[in-house]
Order: structure tokens, then C-alpha cells, then sequence
């Protein structure tokens, strides 16, 4: 009996794994499993391999499978591919057709079904995928009725006829695996039951800014961003909202602030690239001190980089990218689960320190399908909306026109002063991105421009959101620093780590990237050490915090940038290290394991001689 | 009723003596006035150039953008509150150099603002450059030569996207121009409000003289029928664009925002944000 | 006898007064005067006060005056803004006309010319700026002839009869002075009749250019950057190159990108907001290898921010702006001088290097006059054109088509590969902003991820030039470290604040400012302490420093963001606190003068209770 | 002489099965071999977009940029060398959502390049959103209740913004689409080549039975004259577009390169970097 397994299945791109495996993710999860799913596919639409792994368990699961139980291959390169990841005791379940061959050293049981022939027979190729889900759930001992209760429901416009072959398929799997192989299940535990709700980040979001009083959307395609816009192109006309496809992402970021100065709740949503275009107008909702919230769906950058592939390497970007010095919030979500209160939570913190939010999403959290508790997305738990500062209409027909200050000294607790919206009488003024006075008429005056920028900055330092979240014992002798997909791994590692030295070991989670809290994290890691884990290549949120004023020399730094999740495998390796004292900067991923580096911040490692 | 001072800011005006700018501005508020609209139902969106400072001298709602990006930013207000008259306003370097792509965009999208351009045919603000459209030929600090590219018909490329209403003023013919601004405003859907609007200071070429000799007037034609528009196109062609007036109003004009789907007559900044119980445990079912 | 004066005159915008001014600065450079001009201008072309000042010397000039010695003042907003900066013996001349007055507590003369009515008589309203030009030579003993000749060269094409009349208002405005006011001549020490060079920052960037091989420019108009293209329109058809206005800044750096792909030497010019719309295709440069030149005339940001007003505050956008990490070279002037070689040099470190450089120039340094020492620009001193790693064309022909390796392991000690040229037989290969193999081609193998991301980061840590210059005692008790506009400044200050203090003190200037050259840095201060000056908000180079490892502990600062240049006053005052341990983070500007304040690092400063 | 086969690399292709952009790399493969052009001698210039792929299959210098940018791209090329044969290419969405503003730039400009568009009226590699060449009413993930702006009509926007060459080829019609290209590549100034070139993965409206129906193909009209600008504009409108053949050649075409003044028949890259030290003291001495 397992309390959990990993199932993986593997073939070519476009040949509908993806709806096989959303089918096979859903059925588990009504079934009152935890679900984890990852991926790995190219920028391509058919052709070329991609796989799928779903790690299933009846606690929560929230980070790459240190193995695979199950593993369906539809081609030979999958089990080239995927088959060094099985546990020594798996099944590899390949088509009779490919004539598989496992790689050397890979004691997996390779076992073959007739997969082709089975699907030829029952004349339809898409029914293949049917007998793999039928297959598998008799391996896994998940329940067939289930499977079939669901193709019911999803494809049941398509005619009787078309379900019942499906039903047959499933049937035809499932009675293959248990008539040839009795004895091979991999009986996971029984489930609770419990009705979750399964869904990626980028539809969590969705949800999150529905919930967050958010009615507009402006965007532009990106993966893996898109999401977010399909899921609210469906929703928003429930709610008399808006969800607009632009030319590019310069006009979608400008169209927000545009809502944003308005006084809707606007958002749109994108990925590096188009980080990248919108930094000259975020800057523009700095100045004019207007909310507006970004997602930005992180992927391996620069440039194109590699769109299907994890990374966390837009902070800097997001934090410090556009010219000049301008307030910027950055969250970052730790879960899928938790984008949905943390989206609405950003229309929130954009409404009452008027300036951008954004969301540091990652691929991963963007497209995987995580497990989400039904009480983690109750409405009535969910942030409630706070408007922020906003003019009284009364006091702004009492002052006459012309003369409402947007830009007052009078500011609350936040350092904010309140803002009007067109169609309030005697509100009207200029919102610039131009440097501006009181009333936000031009003015350049040097001691305006002290007091102008002092206000837009100073906003930041009190920022009241929740800033991290720990999880372990007080005082520990190690902390590791995770946000992101990242986090999930970090906290399954936390008590094997534990377990291994005999330490105490902790996990910061970041919630808030910028304004750094760097006072929280120190109180955290206290005498301890801290171990920055993040996907990019020169530690950007370490580098951040460094600059910051944290105290470099407790700072140990795992780094992966080879677009793969980081594994739990990776951060207790590296943190036994750091324990053991045996090493500061690691890196890892590209095949080799866990590695000592040198720091990873880029600077010039020697100046000419300098004439003096 | 509001009135002109009503539309008046205490700010005095940063433009050169004489900028044809003056010229628009008067003419943007003398319609407003007219129209009865109230200076809090305003929403103007500018760019950056000596005439995205329009904002800074007009008592509405005003949001100075960035550098191109009129457009988007006056599409976003007028979606999150279709209740309110939105204006986009900025030079020819603005809308039609980095602003192009928005331009073309915005013509066919169609939502219902009113688009003004300060067309001097050159850059005023960063002291004279040439712009998209300036003459063929003219020298300048960017093209000491001479410009060697064709320059952008901007009303022509409205008409060939579609665009439903497309007109031409002269900042010195404030008479037409308060009409045209007028009409436009009341025009459900994208309105162009092109204007010759000369830069006293930089543009030698174009100025209120040329214009005034060479510019073509439709409303002294009483047979040119702005309903059409293949005749406008051809007007277009043969005058060089020299011509001002409403060149094309569409008699059976449709806006963006009769089509979104569940979209209301209130504007969205008016609903409340709440979410219906019964909505989002649907929603979520999706997810089950 | 003064070895050095400083001159100043005010009115309105949009009156001819920077031709005269560049009358007046001309004139007093070709008679053998070091020459450092700066101005107040406006975002608007007429009206507005204005005002010029120009500080000349016998010895080198590089910071703003410490006070004005003679002021001209066309209209009283002149006097009421500028007469608080003149010395206390200083002469106000101001026009009849005004009726002028002086400002309580000032003690400067104040003298009248009826320049307007003078100007009327002479029958042409031009004349008056010609007027206030003989006047001016008369007070400071320049010679009338000079400026005669000047006249006679610049205007002789309008006729002899303007020339004449020229000629004419100078003469009486030199005769007034001379016949009502004999005795109050500011007489400035004989200057050494040396023939120097006069010109802004951007046109030393045009020059430097030129020289460094570039040939191609594609650029957008925006202050402070423009001139370098006008420049360059001028120049390029005298060799066969080509300046392009394109319609926006994405479009000119992407332009940029081909013309380096196709092997030519291409820049751009721009500020603060183009900065930012090129975030996206600095990427793409990084990650295809691409040779490109960027010059950022920093400007007030964020957003349109102060577009006329001094700033430095574009270095983080500058070095990590972009999504992803990728790898950029840039370099900072420190002064007009310097922008000749380094921008030459800069074509060199992009082809060497296969990356964007960028020149991180600053309005001051763009807009300002400043005199250039005809030995800094002798075409042979330049830096010599190098190419760096380009594949042998014999060798490519002996490889057969298809197989070249552009991105391949085999590289030069930099860590840079050859590369290609459109032309080159069988060196065809892909150039991609998505990740890709050695030839060139979308790979996205994570061995190979790592390999290329640290091939790319990794030969920035060995860019060969001259990162840092030392000026001062080996051992100094505190090291000022400037960059750009600042540079000079704090050159002056040094002498003065040992003098004051009896410590040592050195000026440590930093010509790279990406990637941080920490060690250089940290060798000069050595024990003592460091004093980073800049123009920014939040200490942009100070965070730099400290995210990549430098100790904090010995780092203070002080900060200017009111649109003003630091002064050498501002640097002394502060880095005599710092020298007696009585501040470490300090502002000035904005009309205060120089306070202590907080770490300017935008941190939260609390974190909520997180729950554990 | 290069072959077909020198055109080709060792990348297998990564578009689906059946895809359109096939047929329009093998009529560019086909077109340069026929002009008897060499790989080295060729920079294409890509953006992104299934359609951007194009150059990761031919073997010539490619240059794969961001998104919507092919066309700076290709001009920059270009101009630093002009003895090559640069082409920019990529998709609907690249090309006129995104990347209008230089699409409308570059025409005007009139660099000598040739910009081959895969208009498949859709988003292909971000898996099947509207673009803006999609048809009013489509249905897709972005507008799941289908598409509510007007088109864009790229090729009529072509000519009304000068453009010399204006042509519309078929993905299927390879005979055709290889003389369309060949004759883009040797016309002197900005050609515009875009291409029907079905998505059959995403667009199941515009699929190759759909082009091959409604398409008018302009080699079958011998009475059609392709110099007349007028004409090659009705016949866009009358057709909406669904035409192929060369739509309108200008018979005396200028190109951007030969008004630059001082630009040299050599290109840039293949001249000279020293500064004669005459010309060095010339300039120097204005600083004087
Ligand atoms: C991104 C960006 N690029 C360039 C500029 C500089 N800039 C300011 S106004 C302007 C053009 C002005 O011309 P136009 O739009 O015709 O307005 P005008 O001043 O003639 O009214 C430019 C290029 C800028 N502000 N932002
Ligand atoms: C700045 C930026 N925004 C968005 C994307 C995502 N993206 C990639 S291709 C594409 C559009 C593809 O459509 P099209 O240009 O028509 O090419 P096709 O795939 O149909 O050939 C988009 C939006 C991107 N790569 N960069
Ligand atoms: S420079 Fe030209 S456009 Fe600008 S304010 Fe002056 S006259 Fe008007
Ligand atoms: S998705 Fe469409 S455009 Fe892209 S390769 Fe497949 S068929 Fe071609
Ligand atoms: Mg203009
Ligand atoms: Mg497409």
C-alpha cells in the first residue's frame, strides 16, 4: 500500500496526451487524491516528445516525485528519455508496437500491451488513449467507473455511440492489465474522499481576480500566460466585465493603466518578454500613482529563451527593470492554491498604495495542475475588497473646481493620499507620468521632486501584506529562503533534511519579493544559515537581498536554470552541505547533480591595474 | 451648464505664441461646451509632444501617458466607463510614428472615443525632427538632406481600416473645427478628428499661410457626399489630404461595445464588485 | 586677478539665449579658456525662465561653480531665482527695463544697462543678446574681438550689413560697461592661448563613434539624446554611413541587432524611456551574441519624469532590466572628454565580447559644454579598431556547408566564440533569441542550457578594460567613488576636503559600471571608507555594489534627485561627516542642503507577524 | 550553382503535418535556386509565430528576432550590406498585430527587402487565438464568442502606403507563389509577398478547401494590368482580399537606398573602417 505514486506517460506532442492526462489528473482528484502534475513539452504543436507526470497521494504532494511508479510509453524516446526516473521496482507499460527496449542499468518490469492493435480494432486511433487511462487505473487501482463516469460528462454531446466506444476502450485496458498482470498493482492507499478542486495556477488566478473585485483584462498571447485571459474571457461576461486581446503588450499594460486611472480593477497578464515591453509604463503608473496588477507567468529567459521551460529569473526585471526609480509591490504565490487569494490580495495592495502589482507566477505554477481545498477558495475567506484611498464626492463638491490636490500631502498612515475617478464632480486633475505637483500640473521644482519621489518610494516600506511565512522549528541552524514552485519542493525536503543531520531546518516561504523584507528573513534565519533556492542563473532574489543590506555571509544559494522543477532531492543534498559546511554557491541541473560554485553574481573578477 | 471657463485650468500654457495648438484646445472646449458635457464626464488621454500637453490645460479628467500610447490608454478609460466622454489627443510623431501600431489597432477595434491629432508634420517637442508626416523632400534636424520617405496618410489608412467617422480640421478655422469636434463626440464609435495644427516655431514648410492657401474646405462643396466612402477616398487622394471638413461619416454606424458579450450599458467603474455566491461556486465546479 | 570666473545670465526660454551662450562659450575657449557650461531649461521650447551658466578657468573647469561672479539677468525671475548663488561681490547686470531689485540678503551690485532700449535703437530685436555679449566681455576682460570674429564667421552668410550690426551691439554694449563702470572689472587671469575643443557629451559620442567604426545609427528623437544622431546625419555621408529616424526605439535597437548580425558597427541613442522599450531586443542581442552600442543620456525618471533635468538613475535598468538573465557591458563616462574614447571603445568591447554595451551618459554630460583637450581626441591615440573572434573565410570554405559552429565550445579566453558574417561562405548558422546548440539551432537539452547560459554570463567577468581610474593617495582615509557628471565634482572636492579634515582622500572613478567591478573597487578603499555619490533616489550603484558581495559595512552615500548637479560642496560637506562618523546615508538637494537619512535601499521595513 | 538541397538544413521541420507553411519555405527554397542567389549571399530575418520557424529550415543567415519585429530587423541588415538578399518573414499576428507599427513604417521607407507573410489568420504557436487578420464572427480561445473587430487588409493598406509591390500567394500554389517571390526578391524596394498558409491544426474556417474555393487567382485574368495602383486597390476590395498573383509592380520603382545620400553601391560592411585624418580634422574643427 502506498500513500502515494507517480505516473508518468510519455509520446509525441499533439496526439492529445494532454486532455488524456487532464482526465486521468480530474478522476484522481474526484477520487480524493492529491494531485501534482508537471510536464515537459517543447514550443512546438505537433511532433517531437513530451511527457507527463502526475504524482498522486492521499496527503498533500507538492513537488516533483523523487520517482516514477507507472510509467506509459507511447514511443521508444520516451523510455530513453524517462525511464532512468522509475523507482527500481516500476512498470514500464510501453505498446507491444514500438518494440521497447529498456536502457541499461534500469531495472524497471518492462511489460507491453497491444496498445495499436487494440486501438485498430476498435477503429478509432483517438480511443488509444482510452485503453492507456483504462491500463492505468487497473495498475494504480483506480476506479474504471470513474474514468467512465467522466467521459460521460465531458463527451457526452458527442453521442451515445462515441461514449459507449470510449467505455469499451477503457473497459478493454483496464481488463487487459488485470487478466495479464494480477499480481503487479501498485495499490495506492485508499483516498479520503474529499471533493477538491483541481486546476492550474493560471486559471487560480483567474479565480483570484474575479474574486478581487477585477473586471477588465487586457493582454496579449504568451505562454505560458494565456491562460489567464482564456479562463477570464469566459468568466467575465457572468459579471459585466471585459476581457480585451490587444495589438501587443505595450498597449495592454497602457489600456490598464487607462482602467486603472478610470477606477475599474484592471489587469493583464504576460510573461518575460512582455515584462519587457511594459516596463516603460509601469514606470507611467508609478509617476501617476495608479493601481494596476500584472501577472507575469515566469519562463526561460532572455529573449524567445526557452517559453516551455521553468524559470524564476524575471525579479530583477520586475523589481528594478524600467528607468528612473519608481514603487513597485512583487509577490509571489506559493502554490497554485494560493494565487487565488494572493490575485485578489494584489488588487488590494494596488488600490491602497496606487502603484503596480505584480504577481511573479512561474511556469510551472502557471500550467501545472496542483490540488486546491475547497476552503483555501471560499468566497467569504478571500480577501474582501479595499478600494484605498478614494476623495469623499461630498467633500469634492464642497471644494470648488479646480482645486482637488491628487497629489496631497495629506496623505494616511501608507504615505497615499486619495484619488478621484472621472465622473466624480470637481475631482478632475492631471495624472503624468512627467514629474508634477500637488495638483499633478508639470512642475519640476527641486524640493517638489524630493518630496514628489520620497512619497512615491516611501509607500513601500510599510507595505502591510504577509510578507513571508515560516514553516519549522524556532532557532533553526538552517533556513531555506523558497517562493514559487520552488516552495513545494523545499518544504518536502525540510523534514528529510531534518531527519538526515539531525538539525533543525526551516523554510522561509517569500511572499513579497520587493519591497525586500529583509528585517523578516533575518529575524527568521536568526543565527542560523539561510539557503536561497530559486530557478535563474545568477541568484537574483539573493543578489536582491544582498543589495538590500542583508548580511552576505550566511547566505548559501542553490540555483538550477536548466528549465527543469527543482527537486527535493536537489535542495537536501545542497543543504546538507551548507549544514556541513562544506559548500556556499550550488548550483545544479543540466544533468549533473548538485554542484559547488563560485558566487554566481556577475561582476568583473579583476580590474586592470587602475593608473593612479 | 458648464461653460468655458469651466474647461479652463490655472495653468498657463507652456506652447509658443502662436502654436496652432491654442487653436484646438479652444476648439476641443468650445464643443464641449456646446454639447453640454460636464468637465468631470471628461476623460482626456494625451501623449507625449508639445500637444499631448493638452491635458495639462483642459479642466476634465486627464491622463498624460506615455510617448505613443494615447490610444490604448483612452480605450482602457472608456471600457471601464463607457459613461463617460473619452478623448485621446497627441501630435503626429505621437500617433502616427510609435504610435502607428495602436492607430491601426484602435481603427479597427472601434471603441467609441474621439480621437483628435495635433498634426504639425514635424516633432515640436524635441525641437524639430522630421515626423511620418512631413513632406517629401523636407529639411530638417533628423534630415539636414531632406526627407527621403513617403509620408503617412493618415485619413487614408482610416478609411481603408474601416474606421467610421474621419474628419480634417485647421486650427485657424475654429468655426468648422468646433463642429467637427461636436459631431465627433456624438459619434458612436472611432472618431478621427484629424487637425492642421502648424508649429510656428519649426515647421517653416507648413505653415498657417500654406495651409490656409492650399487646404481644400468640403463645406463649401454642397454636392460632396460624406456617406460615402470610396468618394472620400478619392477626395483624399486628389487633395493630398489638404482638405478639412468631415470627410466620411458612417450612416449606420456600430461601436465595440454593442458586441462584448455581457457587457452592460453601465460602465464597469459603476457595478458592484461583489461576486455572486451562486456565480463562483459554478465557476469553481468547472474545477471539481 | 581670478584664475577662474563664472558667468551667468537668465530669462526667458525660446529668446536666442543658448546661441548666445554658445557665442560667449566659443569665444572664451578659442582665448584659451577651460570652459564647463551647464543650464535650467524647461520641457517646453518658449517661454519659461532658462538660465545658463559657464564657469571658465585658466586650469580645467568640471563641476558646477561654487558661486557666480557675474549674472545677467534679462527679466527678474532671473534675479529672483539665480542671485542667491552669486558671490557676495559679485555684479547682477540687469536690464533697465525690468526696474530690477535684488532679493533681500544678497549683496551683490546690482547695475543697470538700458539693453532694451539700446536694442530698439539699434532697430532689430536680435541685437540684444549681442549687447549683453560686449557687456559681458567688457566685465570679465574677454577680448571684444574675439567675439567680433565669431560673429563675422557664423553670420557672415547673411550679409555684411547684419555682420556689421552685430558688430555694432557688441561694441556698444562693451562701451557701456567700459565707460560707466571702468573700475569694476571681474579680471580673470591670461589664459594660455592653447586652441582647445568646445563641445557637449553627444557630440563627443558622435565623434567617438565615428572613430570606434560605427556607421550606422538608428534612433528615435528624445532629449537628452538627440544630438548624437544629428551628429551622426551630418557625419555619415562624408564615409559611406547612414543615420536613420525610425519610428520608435523598439524598431531602432532591432535595427541595431541586424546591422551587427550583418557585421556592420551600429548604435543607438536614447534616454530613460527609450531605455526601457529596449529591454525586450537587449535580450535578443544576449542571447544571439549580437555586437550592439547603446548610449542612455540619463534623464529624471521614471515614466516621462524630468526630461530635462539631471539623473542617474537607469544603471539597474541599464545592467538587469531584461527578462532573464543575460549578459551587457556598461560603461559610464566622466566626462565630455572621456565619451570620445569610450564610445569608440565600446564598438570594441561589443565585437570582443558579443553583447550590448551601453554608455551610461547623463543629461549633464549630454547637453553640456565642455572643453576637450585636442590630445584626448588625436585619432591615433583612440582606441583601434578591433573585431574580435571572426571566423577565417578560408577555414569556413574548407568546412563544407551547414557545419559551422557559431556558438561553439571553442573559444577564446574571453569565453567568445567566432562568428559569421552574412556573406561568408558556408558560415550560414541561425541567430535566435530562443536557446540553441552550437550551430545556432533551438535546442533546449538542459546540459546544454547550462552550458550556454554560463557561456553567455561568464565572459563578463573577465571584460578587459579600464574599470576603475584612482585619483588621490594610495592608503586614503575615504574614497569618493563617482561616475559620470559626478566625476568631476568630486575631483574638485577631494583637495579641498583633505585640506579641511587632514585626511586622506581619493577619488575613485568608475568607468564600469556592469559587470560591478567589486575587487578594484574594494583595493582602493582598502581600510578606509567608501563615499558613493550619485544621482538617484534609491543608491542604484550603491545597491549594485552590495548585492554582488561588497561589505556594506563601510559604505555611505550620498544622493541627489532633485534635478540638480551635485556640487563640490554638497560632496564635501558630506564626505566630512562620513570622515568624522557623523552619517553614512545622506541626501542633499531640493533646497535643503546636504542630511543624513535613512538606507535609501527600498526594503519593507516590517514584516506582519508570520504565523509558523 | 546552389540546389534545393543547399537551401535546406539539417533541422527536421517542427510544423505539423500538413501545415502551410511548407509550401511557402519550398517556393522561397525554389525561388532563390532559381534566381541562382547563394545561401551566404541571403539574411532572412524571422519573427515569432510557427511561421517565425521558417528560418531554423533553410540554410542561409537567419536571424530569428522577438516577436512583431522581423522587419527592423531585416531593414538593419540590409542597410549595414546591401549586395545581400534579405527577406523578413513571419506571421499574421508577428506581422500585424504586434509588429504593425514597423509593417506600416517599413513600407513607407521602402528599404529594398522582401517581407513574406505566413497569414494563416490566426496564432499558431501560442495554440489558436485570434490575430488580426482572423474573420469577423471566428470563434476561438480568445474569442470564444467570436471575433468583434474588423479585419486588417494588409495588402490594401500596402498600397495606400506606397508600396511598389504587392503581391498574394497560395501556400498550395507553389508554381505561382516561387514567381511571386522570385519577382518580390528582384524588385528594387519594399516587397510585400504575404501568403494564404493554412494552419490546419487551429484555423478549421480558412483550411485549404476554403482558399481554393473562394480564391480569385489574378494569372487566369490576362486583362488584369498590375501597374495601375487604382485598380490593384478595387480589386482587393471587391475580393476581400482572397486574390492571388501579383497584385499591383510599380513601373518605376525607387527604392530607400538610392536617396540616402553618400550611401555607396558597396555595403556598409565591406568598406573601410578608418577615418581619413583629413576628414577627422575637418570635423574636429567645428568644435573650435
Ligand atoms: C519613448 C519615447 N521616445 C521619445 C520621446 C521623445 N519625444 C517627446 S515628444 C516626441 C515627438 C513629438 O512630436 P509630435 O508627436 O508630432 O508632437 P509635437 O511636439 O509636434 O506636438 C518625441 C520623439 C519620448 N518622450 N518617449
Ligand atoms: C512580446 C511577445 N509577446 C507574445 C509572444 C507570444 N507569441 C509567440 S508567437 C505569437 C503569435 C503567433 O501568431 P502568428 O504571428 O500569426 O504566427 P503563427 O504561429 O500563426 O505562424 C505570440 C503572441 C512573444 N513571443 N513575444
Ligand atoms: S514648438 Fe511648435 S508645436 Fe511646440 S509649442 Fe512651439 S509652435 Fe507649438
Ligand atoms: S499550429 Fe498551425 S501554423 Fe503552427 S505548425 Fe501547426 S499547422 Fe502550422
Ligand atoms: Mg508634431
Ligand atoms: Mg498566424
Amino acid at each position: 500500500m502506498f500513500s502515494e505514486v507517480c505516473w508518468q506517460i510519455g509520446g509525441e506532442q499533439g496526439t492529445g496526451l494532454d486532455s488524456t492526462v487532464e482526465v486521468f489528473n480530474t478522476v484522481a482528484s474526484r477520487a480524493g487524491y492529491y494531485v501534482y502534475a508537471y510536464k515537459t513539452f517543447a514550443s512546438r504543436i505537433k511532433g517531437g516528445h513530451t511527457d507527463f507526470t502526475t504524482r498522486l497521494g492521499t496527503t498533500r504532494v507538492q513537488a516533483p516525485a523523487p520517482g516514477v511508479n507507472l510509467l506509459v510509453a507511447l514511443d521508444q524516446e520516451t523510455i530513453n528519455l524517462c525511464a532512468k526516473n522509475v523507482y527500481p521496482d516500476a512498470i514500464v507499460l510501453a505498446d507491444e508496437a514500438i518494440n521497447p527496449t529498456l536502457p541499461e542499468g534500469v531495472s524497471a518490469k518492462l511489460l507491453t500491451i497491444p496498445f495499436n492493435k487494440m486501438t485498430l480494432a476498435l477503429g478509432n486511433p483517438l480511443m488509444k488513449n482510452n485503453i492507456v487511462l483504462g491500463a492505468s487505473a487497473a495498475f494504480l487501482g483506480l476506479p474504471l467507473e470513474g474514468f467512465k463516469a467522466y467521459a460521460s460528462g465531458r463527451w457526452g454531446n458527442k453521442g451515445e455511440e462515441f461514449v459507449a466506444l470510449i467505455h469499451t476502450a477503457m473497459e478493454q485496458g483496464y481488463a487487459h492489465v488485470q487478466a495479464n498482470w494480477p499480481d503487479l498493482a501498485i495499490s495506492l492507499a485508499p483516498a479520503d474522499g474529499k471533493e477538491r478542486l483541481l486546476m492550474i495556477g493560471n486559471e487560480a488566478a483567474a479565480l483570484g481576480a474575479l474574486a478581487g473585485g477585477c473586471r477588465m483584462i487586457f493582454s496579449y498571447p504568451i505562454t505560458p500566460a494565456s491562460e489567464i485571459a482564456e479562463s477570464l474571457v469566459k468568466i467575465f461576461p457572468k459579471v459585466g466585465g471585459i476581457a480585451v486581446q490587444m495589438e501587443d503588450e505595450l498597449a495592454s499594460i497602457v489600456a490598464c493603466v487607462g482602467a486603472g486611472f478610470a477606477g475599474a480593477r484592471a489587469m493583464t497578464a504576460t510573461a518575460g518578454p512582455g515584462l519587457s515591453l511594459m516596463q516603460e509604463a509601469l514606470g507611467l503608473a508609478s509617476m501617476t500613482e495608479t493601481p494596476v496588477v500584472v501577472v507575469d507567468t515566469q519562463r526561460g529567459g532572455p529573449s524567445t529563451g526557452m517559453p516551455t521551460k521553468q524559470e524564476q529569473s524575471d525579479l530583477l526585471a520586475m523589481a528594478y527593470g524600467g528607468h528612473g526609480d519608481g514603487p513597485r509591490i512583487v509577490l509571489a504565490p506559493g502554490s497554485v492554491e494560493e494565487l487565488v487569494p494572493m490575485t485578489a490580495e494584489a488588487f488590494n495592495l494596488a488600490d491602497n498604495y496606487h502603484c503596480p502589482v505584480l504577481i511573479a507566477s512561474d511556469l510551472a505554477l502557471a500550467l501545472f495542475q496542483q490540488t486546491v481545498e475547497p476552503e483555501a477558495v471560499e468566497l467569504a475567506k478571500l480577501p474582501a475588497v479595499s478600494r484605498g484611498p478614494v476623495a469623499d464626492p461630498a467633500a469634492l463638491a464642497a471644494l470648488g473646481r479646480d482645486i482637488f490636490e491628487r497629489y496631497s500631502k495629506n496623505t494616511n498612515e501608507n504615505g497615499v493620499s486619495e484619488r478621484s475617478m472621472p465622473g466624480m464632480k470637481n475631482g478632475q486633475f492631471l495624472a503624468t507620468g512627467a514629474e508634477h505637483g500637488p495638483f499633478g500640473k508639470v512642475w519640476e521644482n527641486p524640493a517638489n521632486r524630493v518630496y514628489m519621489m520620497d512619497r512615491r518610494m516611501h509607500r513601500l516600506r510599510g507595505v502591510k501584506t504577509e510578507a513571508v511565512r515560516y514553516f519549522g522549528p524556532s532557532e533553526a541552524d538552517l533556513v531555506i529562503v523558497a517562493f514559487g514552485t520552488t516552495l513545494g519542493a523545499a518544504k518536502e525536503a525540510r523534514a528529510e533534511i531534518e531527519q538526515l543531520t539531525g538539525k533543525k531546518v526551516g523554510v522561509l516561504q517569500i511572499r513579497l519579493i520587493f519591497p525586500v523584507p529583509v528585517a523578516a528573513i533575518a529575524k527568521y534565519v536568526g543565527n542560523g544559515k539561510a539557503l536561497v533556492v530559486e530557478s535563474n542563473a545568477v541568484g537574483q532574489f539573493a543578489f536582491m537581498l544582498k543589495g538590500s543590506g542583508y548580511n552576505p555571509a550566511n547566505l548559501a544559494s542553490l540555483l538550477k536554470y536548466d528549465g527543469n522543477l527543482i527537486t527535493v532531492e536537489e535542495i537536501r543534498t545542497a543543504a546538507t552541505r551548507v549544514l556541513n559546511g562544506e559548500a556556499q554557491f550550488m548550483v545544479t541541473g543540466g544533468g549533473a547533480g548538485v554542484r559547488t560554485s563560485s558566487d554566481p553574481t556577475i561582476v568583473l573578477e579583476s580590474a586592470k591595474e587602475a593608473h593612479v | 451648464m458648464a461653460t468655458m471657463a469651466d474647461f479652463r485650468t490655472s495653468e498657463k500654457s507652456w506652447w509658443c505664441p502662436g502654436c496652432g495648438d491654442f487653436g484646438v484646445l479652444a476648439g476641443l472646449q468650445k464643443a464641449l461646451v456646446e454639447l453640454g458635457i460636464e468637465p468631470q464626464q471628461v476623460a482626456l488621454a494625451s501623449g507625449i509632444g508639445c500637444s499631448g500637453k493638452i491635458g495639462n490645460y483642459i479642466n476634465s479628467y486627464n491622463l498624460h501617458v506615455v510617448h505613443g500610447r494615447s490610444l490604448p490608454a483612452a480605450q482602457g478609460i472608456k471600457l471601464a466607463n463607457r459613461e463617460l466622454t473619452v478623448i485621446a489627443a497627441g501630435g503626429d510623431g505621437d500617433g502616427f510614428a510609435i504610435g502607428m501600431g495602436h492607430y491601426m489597432h484602435a481603427l479597427r477595434r472601434n471603441v467609441d472615443i474621439t480621437y483628435i491629432v495635433m498634426d504639425n508634420q514635424i516633432y515640436g517637442l524635441t525641437k524639430g525632427q522630421t515626423s511620418p508626416t512631413s513632406d517629401g523632400g523636407f529639411q530638417t534636424k533628423s534630415t539636414p538632406n531632406g526627407n527621403i520617405e513617403k509620408s503617412v496618410n493618415q485619413m487614408q489608412l482610416a478609411i481603408a481600416s474601416g474606421c467610421g467617422f474621419v474628419a480634417n480640421g485647421f486650427s485657424a478655422n475654429q468655426k468648422q473645427l468646433v463642429e467637427i469636434i461636436k459631431r465627433a463626440l456624438q459619434f458612436p464609435g472611432f472618431a478621427l478628428v484629424n487637425t492642421y495644427s502648424p508649429c510656428v516655431t519649426f515647421n517653416k514648410l507648413n505653415t498657417f499661410d500654406f495651409y490656409k492657401q492650399e487646404i481644400v474646405n468640403l463645406d463649401e462643396d454642397p454636392t460632396y457626399d460624406r456617406s460615402d466612402r470610396f468618394a472620400a477616398m478619392k477626395k483624399l487622394m486628389e487633395t493630398n489630404e489638404l482638405v478639412t471638413g468631415i470627410i466620411y461619416e458612417d450612416p449606420n454606424p456600430t461601436r465595440y461595445e454593442d458586441k462584448v458579450s455581457g457587457y452592460r450599458e453601465q460602465g464597469i467603474v459603476n457595478q458592484s464588485l461583489e461576486v455572486d455566491p451562486v456565480l463562483w461556486a459554478k465557476i469553481l465546479g468547472q474545477y471539481k
